[in-house]
């Protein structure tokens, strides 16, 4: 099981690659990436922060957790900080199980959390300046269908 | 050596993220009031609702009590990446 | 938006990397791989037949249906066919929406086809010769969530 | 010419994938009376549930008129990928 915070751009195909990588009992792998969208020019850079030490410790706690509550082989998430531009990838989610409706439904899960109240401060850049950002109403009811 | 640090909407309106101290007050509530004390404007943000801490990495609630050498982090709202 | 039919061997880390390329206005891309399992020596080959034109032409169709009902930006669809053995991708699922939840339902609905409904012919090879198979009660259950 | 193909379990009963013939009965009943007239096991599988037939690469349901040139295919049930 994999939990990185980089601050370096990363490629969701070579995650996928090496995560697949020798598996010949496991079914299914699902993967999420989640990219930075340009908004029509709206937003020009996003700017995530994390505590170091703790964010990458509670996400652990969550992974594991996820990992015995749906079964998986394996899971990894890799996570962007710092000032990532429109079209770079945020992060990436991927899960390994025997079956797909494990590997769709913890992904699906971890994606929740990680949007909606993974220890993170994300601030907004556009042509009028700068706002911190706040879970959408959308991304707390979607956290909350797993409590 | 005490460490002390803010993040996101707090770290802008302190104009600081991180503090070190020689020592600390006895209690978490002292030093926040420590900290705000010149600052009405992060007074007010570290009173807001959602606005956790964090001591050793470790989330707390309430009020506590403080050891020579821990960090202590203010946490506004957390936002999900 | 892709579909094909391969008898080669597929990477898919590769076509997650080409799926994602210069995407700046799509937030969520979802993939989902699946792998043919050695279940402990039980399965030492799949061999999957398809009807080339019809098979492909309703895939395309379901796939477009789709992209319609979950507002996709765009989906790649590639299937094994022939014989593959323990540990090879045997389908690759991509969906890009703006957000994650439509990619997520998006993928999980066309694994939910292509595992249960879509016109191959699937054989399992084993030590003891081979046999065709069919969908399982999960996988028929599983397809009728979306009708 | 005409071509008539089998799938899955149907083609290993048979022992055929494909014929091809130079010329098809008035009805696809009788060509599936005629592909099976020599061979039982073969009559009783195109007669099993769930055994399709797509006429030009689409689904046809019930006898339907066959025409010169046409592609004629039996389908057992469909196992997804």
């Amino acid at each position: 099981m994999i939990v990185r915070l980089q601050t370096e751009p990363f490629e969701p195909g070579a995650l996928l690659t090496d995560f697949c990588r020798g598996r010949s009992e496991t079914g299914a792998v699902v993967s999420f990436t989640g990219i930075a969208r340009a908004s029509a020019g709206a937003t020009q850079a996003l700017e995530l922060e994390a505590y170091p030490g703790f964010t990458d410790a509670e996400i652990g706690r969550i992974a594991e957790a996820a990992r015995t509550r749906f079964g998986l082989d394996d899971l990894m998430i890799a996570h962007r900080i710092g000032r990532i531009a429109p079209g770079e990838a945020i992060v990436f989610v991927a899960t390994a199980a025997a079956h797909r409706r494990e590997a769709f439904e913890a992904a699906d899960h971890l994606m929740d959390y990680l949007k909606s109240r993974a220890p993170f401060w994300k601030k907004e850049h556009g042509p009028d300046g700068a706002r911190w950002i706040e879970p959408t109403a959308r991304d707390l009811a979607d956290a909350e269908r797993w409590d | 050596m005490a460490r002390v640090l803010l993040f996101g909407r707090l770290a802008d309106i302190a104009g600081w993220r991180e503090r070190r101290l020689d020592s600390l007050p006895a209690r978490l509530s002292s030093l926040k009031a420590l900290i705000a004390a010149d600052d009405p404007r992060l007074a007010e943000a570290l009173a807001a609702p959602g606005v956790q801490a964090a001591v050793d990495k470790t989330l707390v609630r309430g009020d506590m009590a403080l050891a020579a050498g821990m960090e202590i982090a203010f946490l506004p709202p957390m936002s999900g990446g």
